[in-house]
C-alpha cells in the first residue's frame, strides 16, 4: 500500500447507541462525508467498537480497496488501539487511520444544541478526512527488551519484586540507599496482624535475595543516571560510600522507594519531651516485658495514642490523604500494650481498621479495655508540657464530655509521607506525582502499577500510603508486569518520531537544544554538520519540528501539513461547493 | 387434653379480667385445659430485676419450681411475666452458681428448680400446641374482612433467641390468626415498636407520647381495631387514646387476641367480658 | 491583508469559529472528562489533538487566524506536568513572541488564549472555551474571508 | 405521681473528667454487663430507640460511652439509665451483640446499691416488697364483682411472704451478690 496511490477513504460514523446519535444527526454527517473528494465509502453504524463494527471496517477495506480509514466515534484515548488493530488486520497500515471524537467532545457536552452539535460533528469529520488524505504509512517499530530489571528500593516491596523477577529467570539489580535491606518493616519490633517482629517476617525473603545468583544487591547506592527508552535503559548506580559507579543495561524498572514516617513538628508538643513519640518510633522500641518512659525509664502507667497526626487535613497539601495503616497498627499496639500498663487511650477522628483480620485487632483492643475517644475534627486535642507532665485535654464527641489526662507516654500515629528525595526520584524516572506527593500510576484503575514512562513500574508505598501486605501485593503485580515485557523479548514502540531533511538543515543547532531527550545530534561527516534524530531516543513530542527555523524537521504522523489541512478544512469550506485547496 | 399451669400475673386479674376469662374459655374451646397456679408470687420483672439480680432470679425461679412441682408447663399471658420467667429459666439452665443459690432459698419453700418445666407465652400455645389448622376448623362465625392491626409486645417477642416465640423483626402469629378468623391483617410503620407501657413507672408524659405515636401510625392505615397479646400493651394502647392531645379523634377499639377470637369460635360475648372494654369493640364484633 | 479594526454592529446570532489546539496527555483528556461529566459548554471550538503544545509553531496560530478563525485557544499541561518535561514551557515562550506579532498585524490579542488544564480539570477546560468564545463574540468577526 | 421533667445530668464542666477503665470493668463483673466492651459506638442502638426518638436527653450510645470513659458518679446518679424500657429493639439491631437493656440493668443494680433509685421507682418498689405484688390496693370490690360475673376466682391467692423473705435475704441484708 504505497503512499503515492490515490487516497481511497472509508468514513464510519458511530451511533454509540444513543450516546452520539441522541444529539448528533449521524446519518446526515455520514451522507455529507460521502460526497467529499477521495471518500469512496461513508456510512453510520450502531457500535463501531463492537465485533460487528470492526468487521464492517475490514470488509469495506477488502471490498473497496480502501487505503485510509476515518472512524467518527468516541475519544481516541479510548479506542485508537482497537481500530488501529482492525485496519491493520485488513492490510492497512495503522498510521493511515484517524479517529474523530464525536462523543466526549460533541454529543455529551452539547446536549441541548442539536443543530450546532451536528454542524460541529460535520466540521470535525471533514477535518479528519482532510488529514486522512495526507496520512502516510509508517513502519511498526519494535525494540529488543534487555532481560534485566532495575529495582529501586530494598524495602519489603523491593525485596518481593526482586525475588519474583529473579525466580522467573531474569537478572535483577536491586539498589538500596541504606546500608541494609529491609526498609521500615525490618525495624518494627512487632507488626500486625501476625505477632512476629518485622525482622522475623523478612528473614526468609532477605536470605533468599542475598543468596540469589541472579540478584545483584547494591547497598548505600543511588541511581545517578537513567537514560534511554523501554527495553533499552542505560543506568548508572553510584555507591555513596565508596564513590564507585556501575553502569547497567536495563530492560524494565520497578520503583519501590517507599515512604517516610512524618515527623510531626508543631503537632501535639512533639519534640518538647522524649516521652512524646511517633507510632513508628514506638514500633522500633525493642520488645521488653514492660513499657518504660524514654525520659526516665520509669514504667508507663498511662499510655495515650492520638490518631491522624499529619493525615486527613483538608487544604494542607501533602497531608490531605488518609495513611490507611495507622488505625490497625495503633489498635494492635494498644491491644498488646494494654496488658502491661494501667490505662491505654486512643484519641481518634475515625477508626478505619479495614484490612483482612484487622477488625479483630480493634475488638481485641477494646476487649483489653483500651478506651477509644473520638475528638471533633475542628477541636483537636491540646497537649501542654509546661508543667513537666504531658497534660492532654480534649472534648469527647460521643459522650459530649471535656476530658483530660496526664500521659506517661504520648504516641502520635503520624502520617506516611513521601521520602525527602521523592522529587529527585520523580525527575530521574520522569514520573508525575499526585496531590498526596506519591507517584501517579498510568491509570488509577486500569493500570495502577505501570506509569506514563513505558517500562517503568511503581509498587508499594511509593504509589500511596498503605500497609505492608498491600505493598507486597503491589510488588508481585509490578514484577509480573516487568516479566511480561522481558519474556516477550521485544516490544512495539510508537513510530511517531521526527526526521531531519538533510537538504533543508541550516546547521543552526536550534533543534539540538530544543529536544528535552537529547535525541538530536550533529552528523559531522557533512560540512557544515547536519542534524539527525536518533529515532530510538525520540519520544515524538514534536518540539524540534516547531523550533526549526527552516522547517527542516518532519514530525511523522503529525506533520505541519497534516495539521494545517485540518484547520483549512474547518475554516475554508464553501458548503455545497466542490473543491477546497489540496 | 393438653394441660398448662396458668400464671395470670398481677395486672391482668385486676385491670383486665376479660383477658383472663377469654384465655380460659377460648383455650378450653380449642382443647387446652388450664390449671390455676396456686400460691404464686410476683415474677419480679422490671422493679426487683433492677435492684438485685439474685432476688429477681429467686422470684421467677420460684414460679418455675411451682410449675415443676405441678408437673405442668407454665402458661404466661403477659409480656413482662413470660419475658422474666424465660430469661431467668435461660440463666438458671446455664449458670450453675446462680441455680445452686436460688435452690437454697427455694428449698425452704419445699421447692426445687431442675429445669423440667417449660414456660410458654399465649402465642406459642396457639402456634405450637393448638396449631393453625385446628383453629381454622373451629371457626364458626368468621369476621367479614374487617381491617385489623396486630401489636405483639416487646417482651413477648424479644430477645428472640431466649423467648423463641416469633420472629422479632417480622412477627406473624397474630396476623395469621386475624386472617384465619376472617379479618384482614394490616401492617403499619413501627409494628415492632414499644407501646410505652414500661415508661409509665418513670415518666407518664413520655409514655403517652410513645403510645400515641404508635396509635397514629396505626390510624394512618385506617383499621377498625388493634389486636394485642399482652394486657399491659392492651391497657396502654387503650388509655393513651383518652389523652387530651388525641381525645378529639375517633377511638380505635383494642382487643386481646382470645377476646377477638372468641366470637368467631361461637363463644358468647358475656363470657368474654366484651362490655368491660373501655373502648367498645362493637365495630369489630359487628363487622 | 490586515484585519480591519473598525467596530461595526455585530449581528446578534453570529457565532465565532474557534480553533482549539489541545495536548494529548492533559487538556485533550480534560476535554474528554468534560464530556463524561456532561459539562455543557459552547460549541464554537474545534479541537485538534497534538502530542504536546511544544509541537505548535507560531505559524499554526497566525495561519489559523489568517484562514478566518475568529479565535485560537491553546490548552496544555501545567508547567512541570508536561509528559515530555518541557514542551509547554517552550509553547509559553513562543506565545509572548506570537502576541507581539499579532499586535503588529492589528489583530486584537483577546482573540487568542493560552491556558493550562490537566487531565482532571474538565471544568477549567470548559470554562476556557467559554471565556474565549465570549471574548471573541464581543470583538466580532475577524473580517478575514478566505479568498 | 411521676415527675414530668427528668432531672437532667448537667454537663459537669467544672472539673474535666480523667478517663479510666475501672467503671467498665466493674460493670463487666455485674450480672448483665458482661459485653460492655463489645460496643464500638456505631450508634445503631440510639437510631432504633423509641425513647431516644422522643426524648432529646436520652442517648443510649452516649450513656455507654460515658461508662467506657469511667464517668461512674455521673452515670450512677443519673436518671437516664432508668428510662430504658428494656424493649430490646436496640439488642436486635446491634452488630456487636451488645445488650443495652442488660447493661442498664447492671447500672441500676449498682446505682440501687448506692441508694440512687429515682423516687417514683422507689415508691413502686416499696409497694411490691411490702405487699408482695404491685396492685394489691388496686384490687377494688368493683373489680371483684366483675371477676365474679366472669366466673373467675375472686381470691387471687397471692403468696406475699416469699417476697419478704427475698427482701430480707438479698436486698436488706445488702449482701453484695
Amino acid at each position: 500500500m504505497s503512499d503515492t496511490q490515490e487516497p481511497r477513504i472509508g468514513v464510519f460514523v458511530c451511533h454509540c447507541g444513543h450516546n452520539i446519535a441522541g444529539y448528533v444527526d449521524v446519518e446526515k454527517v455520514a451522507k455529507q462525508a460521502g460526497e467529499l473528494p477521495n471518500v469512496v465509502f461513508s456510512a453510520d453504524e450502531m457500535f463501531m467498537c463492537s465485533d460487528a463494527g470492526q468487521q464492517l471496517i475490514k470488509d469495506k477495506i477488502k471490498e473497496l480497496d480502501l487505503n485510509r480509514v476515518v472512524v467518527a466515534s468516541c475519544s481516541p484515548r479510548m479506542h485508537e488501539p482497537t481500530f488501529r488493530r482492525a485496519v491493520e488486520e485488513a492490510g492497512v497500515n495503522r498510521y493511515q487511520f484517524d479517529q474523530v471524537n464525536l462523543r466526549e467532545h460533541v454529543s455529551w457536552c452539547h446536549q441541548n444544541e442539536w443543530d450546532k452539535a451536528t454542524e460541529k460533528a460535520w466540521d470535525l469529520v471533514r477535518m479528519s478526512v482532510a488529514r486522512a488524505r495526507k496520512l502516510e504509512s509508517l513502519p511498526v517499530k519494535t525494540v529488543r527488551v534487555t532481560p534485566r530489571t532495575l529495582v529501586v528500593g530494598g524495602g519489603i516491596a523491593g525485596l518481593r519484586a526482586a525475588m519474583d523477577i529473579a525466580e522467573r529467570g531474569f537478572e535483577v539489580v536491586l539498589v538500596e540507599k541504606d546500608s541494609e535491606l529491609g526498609g521500615h518493616v525490618r525495624k518494627h519490633t512487632h507488626i500486625f496482624p501476625t505477632d512476629q517482629s518485622g525482622a522475623e517476617v523478612l528473614k526468609p525473603l532477605l536470605k533468599d535475595v542475598k543468596r540469589h545468583e541472579r540478584i545483584t544487591v547494591m547497598l548505600n547506592s543511588k541511581v545517578t543516571e537513567f537514560d534511554g527508552y523501554i527495553g533499552n535503559f542505560k543506568v548508572t548506580v553510584k555507591n555513596e560510600k565508596t564513590g564507585v559507579e556501575n553502569k547497567f543495561d536495563i530492560g524494565t524498572a520497578v520503583i519501590t522507594t517507599g515512604f517516610q514516617p512524618f515527623k510531626p513538628e508543631g503537632y501535639y508538643g512533639y519534640g518538647e519531651t522524649p516521652d512524646i513519640i511517633t507510632l513508628a518510633e514506638l514500633q522500633e522500641i525493642p520488645r521488653t516485658e514492660g513499657l518504660f518512659r524514654p525520659s526516665d525509664g520509669k514504667p508507663v502507667k498511662r499510655l495515650v495514642f492520638i490518631g491522624c497526626v499529619g493525615s486527613r487535613e483538608p487544604g494542607n497539601l501533602g497531608h490531605e490523604h488518609c495513611s490507611r495503616y495507622c488505625c490497625s497498627a495503633t489498635a494492635k499496639a494498644a491491644g498488646d500494650l494494654a496488658t502491661r500498663v494501667d490505662e491505654v487511650m486512643i484519641l481518634y477522628q475515625d477508626v478505619r481498621t479495614y484490612g483482612k483480620g484487622h477488625e479483630e485487632l480493634h475488638r481485641l483492643a477494646r476487649k483489653h479495655h483500651v478506651i477509644y475517644s473520638k475528638f471533633p475534627r475542628e477541636g483537636k486535642p491540646k497537649v501542654d508540657t509546661s508543667s513537666g507532665k504531658i497534660q492532654v485535654s480534649w472534648h469527647d464527641v460521643l459522650a459530649d464530655a471535656d476530658l483530660e489526662i496526664d500521659a506517661d507516654l504520648l504516641v502520635l500515629s503520624s502520617a506516611m509521607v513521601p521520602p525527602e528525595d521523592i522529587v529527585e526520584t520523580a525527575n530521574m524516572f520522569s514520573l508525575t506525582r499526585s496531590p498526596d506527593g506519591f507517584f501517579n500510576p498510568e491509570h488509577i484503575k486500569l493500570a495502577p502499577l505501570t506509569t506514563h514512562t513505558a517500562g517503568v513500574m511503581i509498587a508499594g508505598t511509593s504509589q500511596a500510603a498503605k500497609n505492608a501486605s498491600e505493598a507486597v501485593i503491589d510488588a508481585s503485580g509490578a514484577a509480573a508486569k516487568a516479566v511480561s515485557l522481558m519474556a516477550m523479548g521485544e516490544v512495539e514502540i510508537e513510530s511517531t518520531v521526527s526526521h531531519v531533511i538533510p537538504d533543508l538543515c541550516s546547521s543552526c543547532h536550534t533543534c539540538v537544544t530544543a529536544c528535552p531527550y537529547g535525541a538530536i545530534s550533529m552528523d559531522t561527516e557533512h560540512d557544515p554538520p547536519i542534524a539527525f534524530v536518533q529515532e530510538a531516543k525520540c519520544k515524538g513530542c514534536g518540539t524540534c519540528a516547531a523550533a526549526c527555523p527552516s522547517s527542516a524537521i518532519v514530525m511523522y504522523h503529525s506533520t505541519d501539513d497534516q495539521i494545517m489541512t485540518m484547520v483549512e478544512a474547518f475554516l475554508c469550506f464553501e458548503p455545497q461547493v466542490e473543491g477546497g485547496s489540496s | 387434653m393438653k394441660e398448662f399451669a396458668l400464671f395470670r400475673g398481677c395486672t391482668t386479674p385486676v385491670r383486665l379480667p376479660s383477658y383472663e376469662a377469654s384465655v380460659i374459655v377460648v383455650l378450653k374451646k380449642l382443647g387446652i385445659n388450664l390449671v390455676e397456679m396456686e400460691d404464686a408470687n410476683c415474677c419480679g420483672s422490671q422493679y426487683i430485676e433492677s435492684i438485685n439480680h439474685t432476688a429477681f432470679a429467686a422470684m421467677s425461679g420460684r414460679l418455675l419450681a411451682i410449675g415443676e412441682k405441678m408437673g405442668l408447663d407454665i402458661l404466661a399471658i403477659c409480656g413482662a411475666c413470660s419475658g422474666a420467667m424465660k430469661t431467668v429459666k435461660h440463666e438458671l439452665d446455664h449458670n450453675k452458681k446462680l441455680r445452686k443459690e436460688v435452690n437454697e432459698i427455694l428449698a425452704e419453700e419445699g421447692l426445687e428448680y431442675t429445669g423440667k418445666s417449660e414456660v410458654k407465652h399465649l402465642l406459642q400455645i396457639f402456634s405450637e400446641d393448638i396449631g393453625y389448622t385446628a383453629i381454622r376448623e373451629a371457626i364458626v362465625r368468621p369476621y367479614k374482612g374487617i381491617r385489623l392491626s396486630a401489636h405483639y409486645g416487646c417482651h413477648v417477642t424479644r430477645p428472640e433467641e431466649i423467648v423463641q416465640v416469633d420472629d422479632a423483626e417480622n412477627p406473624t402469629i397474630i396476623d395469621k390468626i386475624i386472617e384465619i378468623a376472617g379479618g384482614t391483617a394490616v401492617d403499619y410503620v413501627g409494628k415492632t415498636r414499644c407501646c410505652g407501657g414500661p415508661m409509665l413507672g418513670m415518666n407518664v408524659g413520655l409514655a403517652g407520647r410513645i403510645g400515641r405515636d404508635k396509635i397514629e401510625n396505626i390510624r394512618n392505615e385506617n383499621v377498625q381495631g388493634i389486636i394485642t397479646a399482652c394486657e399491659f400493651c392492651d391497657l396502654q394502647l387503650t388509655q393513651v387514646q383518652f389523652d387530651d392531645e388525641v381525645s378529639h379523634l375517633p377511638k380505635i377499639p383494642v382487643m386481646t387476641l382470645p377476646q377477638f377470637l372468641g366470637p368467631a369460635l361461637g363463644i358468647d360475648f358475656d363470657s368474654l367480658g366484651i362490655e368491660l372494654n373501655k373502648i367498645s369493640p362493637q365495630p369489630i364484633i359487628r363487622g | 491583508m490586515t484585519a480591519q479594526t473598525t467596530t461595526q454592529k455585530i449581528d446578534a446570532d453570529w457565532e465565532p469559529r474557534i480553533v482549539a489546539y489541545c495536548c494529548n496527555w492533559c487538556s485533550y483528556a480534560g476535554a474528554d472528562l468534560a464530556g463524561t461529566s456532561r459539562i455543557q459548554y459552547p460549541t464554537n471550538a474545534r479541537i485538534l489533538r497534538v502530542n504536546c503544545t511544544g509541537r505548535l509553531a507560531t505559524e499554526f496560530i497566525l495561519a489559523a487566524l489568517d484562514m478566518g478563525a475568529d479565535g485560537v485557544l491553546v490548552s496544555g499541561c501545567h508547567p512541570g506536568d508536561c509528559h515530555y518535561t518541557s514542551g509547554n514551557l517552550k509553547a509559553r515562550a513562543r506565545w509572548a513572541l506570537m502576541e507581539t506579532a499579532l499586535e503588529q498585524a492589528g489583530v486584537n490579542p483577546r482573540r487568542v488564549r493560552l491556558q493550562w488544564a490537566s487531565a482532571s480539570e474538565a471544568q477549567i477546560f470548559a470554562d476556557g472555551v467559554k471565556i474565549i468564545t465570549e471574548q471573541v463574540k464581543k470583538l466580532g468577526p475577524i473580517r478575514r474571508e478566505w479568498k | 405521681m411521676v415527675n414530668e421533667v427528668i432531672e437532667l445530668n448537667q454537663r459537669n464542666s467544672q472539673s474535666q473528667h480523667t478517663p479510666s477503665s475501672a467503671f467498665s470493668k466493674e460493670i463487666e463483673k455485674t450480672p448483665g454487663g458482661e459485653d460492655i466492651q463489645h460496643c464500638i459506638q456505631c450508634g445503631m442502638c440510639t437510631a432504633s430507640c423509641m425513647v431516644a426518638n422522643m426524648e432529646e436527653q436520652y442517648r443510649p450510645r452516649k450513656l455507654i460511652q460515658k461508662i467506657l470513659l469511667g464517668m461512674r458518679e455521673e452515670v450512677l446518679r443519673s436518671e437516664l439509665p432508668w428510662l430504658c424500657m428494656t424493649c430490646r429493639h436496640c439488642e436486635e439491631r446491634c452488630q456487636e451483640d451488645v445488650s443495652l437493656a442488660e447493661i442498664f440493668h447492671a447500672v441500676r443494680i449498682l446505682a440501687a446499691r448506692e441508694g440512687h433509685i429515682p423516687s417514683n421507682v422507689q415508691n413502686v418498689l416499696d409497694t411490691v416488697l411490702e405487699d408482695g405484688w404491685m396492685l394489691k390496693d388496686g384490687y377494688s370490690d368493683m373489680i371483684e364483682d366483675d371477676r365474679d360475673d366472669l366466673g373467675l376466682a375472686t381470691d387471687l391467692g397471692w403468696n406475699n411472704e416469699f417476697t419478704k423473705k427475698v427482701k430480707k435475704r438479698y436486698i436488706d441484708g445488702g449482701n453484695k451478690k
